[in-house]
């Protein structure tokens, strides 16, 4: 099987020349480029698809390329297309479906944590509200990491400070906290009292969940568990 | 005989046989047994043919073209000791259980040749009976392992076939909270806090307090500023009710001053200054906070 | 998205008769099935599929087993194939390229040894089986490296144990066997050999003792259901 690796490249071009290979032939050897291209890991050269394919079809390099023209023909009706890349030749997904293809690794988001929940929560009641009044009622420090959190999501901005000592910065909610939450004004949200009474909270989550509130579509999205999650590292939690 | 069978019989067996003497039944070997085809430099290979016990005697059964509900047990069970026989005199590591065969074997001879006690009749005990049902139970599952060997695999017959992205853009989805989540964390933090048998919050409207965050972050941003700045006249009387409740809630915590250069002279909300009641780190005290 | 898939299949075909895809969207979801097909390294099921097209094409079963016929038809002409395993769909090359894609790699997949593959053909119709029942059978004993390759290859997995002394684990096969044999379920595999009655086998041993073996009717009929009843579960037979 190995006789024919060794041949000069010029000897096997000139012997291509000379007998061309009849059409059904090149569709064959189109296809057997494609199988290997499709189960190789990573692109393939033309030097390399020539020494795999002379068992079965000894061919030059002009030979080949008129079978990647012919499987690049093919392919053009389906997802994948042939493509040349430094090291050689490969089949990969279109463009087109990059996106759709891309929810396959789709990360799940990470759960909020307690303390964060916690902290927003004193925010939407409390604002504005600084730091250390937060802290007052929670009864432990508030990590800056939590509020630079929730200020990137842009749930929660610094609204001014408190001139006092320190001048510590107060905090409110943001307008993309009630896009998030499906909110229209915080004022939807359940009063203290009936946040104190598990029977009054639930009633008002229900009453919450029932009107037609339009879910802004990452939401919806986010929501979806992600397919196939095993393949990248989860430890990307928000704190 | 088949092909296999007499080229390897071809092969010279008698130097090894010279060099490791072999007894059967106590009798020096002179010459290997000829129906013992494996030259004995090949029995370590065969031993490792050989998926054991019934595994050789099936072999050694369908090597004579026979079925095995017709075995030949004299001659199997000659055969059988014969290889054992070579196979310990050449000290190849047997497996026990090739000895635990060749006294089943050595047994069912036996009886075959002895008259049979009637007792044993009764009892229907025949242990030629149960040695052909494993070999039978065994030749079952080694033909299903030789089909399964043959159905298609993945790896061998079948490769995925697979082609990816030439770029895959990974958006981290992000998390959002759910209400329920939301509340429930603020019910217990309030539950922890004793915030409700100290504070009377509750009839403010949130709305209000997003207000004050809203008017704060005005002057923050525009300095000092006149009622009708912070007033969104779309919002109607209500509007301008609320925006009035944010000012006086933030003057009395001190968030906000007003502020009026003379009489008469338009009131400027501006940023708040420190006053008594607060404590050495800016915070209220509790009694002052919201009375 | 899930309203259609707990209907009865008449409604579910009615329903779609009614409002019939058009051709080209059922062109470009086969599209995107393929897509997710080829860059997925694992098979994808049904679910998975609807949930990850959800957002460009929310569809139900039916509308996507049409575009998996679709891509079917349309993949006939090259090198690869569709093919239905156990835990989905998934792209493959076809057998007819196996040879020219092995030289792909330089190791060649290792032979599977006899020893495993009966063990496996054990599991597989006698399932669920300990080790000692395979010892039993197979007239030696089984190395646990056996086992443990097969359960490393995802082809077995342990599956409880027997309450005997010792409580030994019972094996049975896990679903990497039918996807990597290409099978939707257990009963596609070949079945069982079937075995000689016991009524010839009986004649047979009186035969080879050369004189009538007078074995009681009954006695024989009591020993032969281990042989008779092999396609029962292992459990009847050995407590």
């Amino acid at each position: 099987m190995n006789e024919t690796e060794d041949q000069p490249q010029l000897e096997a071009a000139d012997a291509s020349e000379t007998q061309a290979a009849p059409t059904h032939d090149l569709e064959r050897l189109s296809r057997l480029v494609e199988a290997l291209l499709l189960a190789a890991d990573q692109p393939l050269s033309l030097e390399q698809l020539v020494k795999l394919l002379a068992p079965d079809a000894p061919i030059g390099r002009r030979e080949l390329r008129l079978a990647l023209e012919r499987l690049e023909q093919r392919l053009l009706d389906g997802a994948a297309e042939l493509r040349e890349v430094a090291s050689g030749w490969r089949i990969q997904v279109k463009a087109d479906y990059a996106e759709v293809v891309a929810r396959l690794w789709q990360e799940k988001p990470p759960k909020l944590t307690r303390a964060l929940l916690e902290t927003l929560a004193l925010i939407c009641y409390r604002q504005p509200i600084t730091r250390g009044e937060i802290e007052e009622i929670r009864g432990v420090a508030v990590s800056p990491n939590i509020l630079k959190t929730l200020i990137e999501r842009g749930w929660i901005r610094e609204v001014g400070v408190r001139e006092t000592p320190g001048r510590p910065s107060l905090f409110g909610t943001a307008p993309q906290l009630l896009d998030d939450l499906g909110l229209r004004s915080l004022d939807q949200l359940p009063s203290l009292p009936e946040i104190k009474d598990m029977e009054q909270l639930e009633a008002a989550l229900s009453r919450l969940a029932g009107q037609p509130v339009e879910l802004p579509v990452a939401e919806a999205e986010a929501e979806a568990p992600p397919v196939l999650e095993a393949e990248l590292p989860t430890d990307a939690r928000i704190h | 005989m088949s092909e296999i069978e007499s080229s390897l019989a071809e092969l010279p067996a008698d130097p090894a046989l010279a060099a490791h003497p072999v007894r059967v039944h106590g009798q020096l070997l002179d010459k290997m047994p000829d129906d013992l085809y494996i030259p004995p430099d090949a029995l370590e290979v065969v031993l490792e043919a050989f998926e054991g016990p019934l595994d050789l005697l099936l072999y050694l059964i369908r090597r004579q073209n026979l079925d095995i509900l017709d075995i030949p047990v004299l001659a199997i069970t000659k055969q059988y000791v014969q290889y054992i026989a070579l196979m310990q005199s050449l000290r190849l590591e047997l497996a026990a259980e090739y000895l635990v065969m060749a006294a089943l074997l050595a047994e069912i001879k036996s009886r075959m040749l002895l008259p049979k006690p009637v007792a044993e009749v009764e009892s229907g005990e025949d242990p030629r009976m149960e040695l052909v049902r494993r070999l039978q139970e065994y030749e079952r599952f080694k033909t299903a392992a030789e089909s399964l060997d043959g159905l298609p695999r993945l790896g061998r017959d079948w490769h995925l076939a697979s082609a990816k992205p030439e770029e895959i853009r990974l958006e981290r989805s992000l998390p959002v909270p759910q209400l329920r989540d939301l509340m429930l964390a603020l019910r217990e933090v309030i539950q922890r806090a004793e915030l409700f048998s100290r504070h009377q919050i509750a009839r403010e409207p949130l709305s209000l307090r997003e207000r004050m965050s809203r008017v704060l972050e005005h002057v923050k941003l525009n300095g000092a500023c006149e009622l009708v700045d912070l007033v969104d006249l779309a919002e109607g009387k209500a509007g301008v009710v609320v925006v009035l409740l944010a000012i006086l809630e933030l003057t009395k915590l001190a968030l906000i001053d007003l502020v009026q250069d003379a009489p008469f002279a338009p009131v400027l909300i501006d940023v708040g200054h420190p006053r008594e009641g607060m404590d050495a780190d800016g915070e209220w005290t509790e009694e002052a906070s919201y009375e």
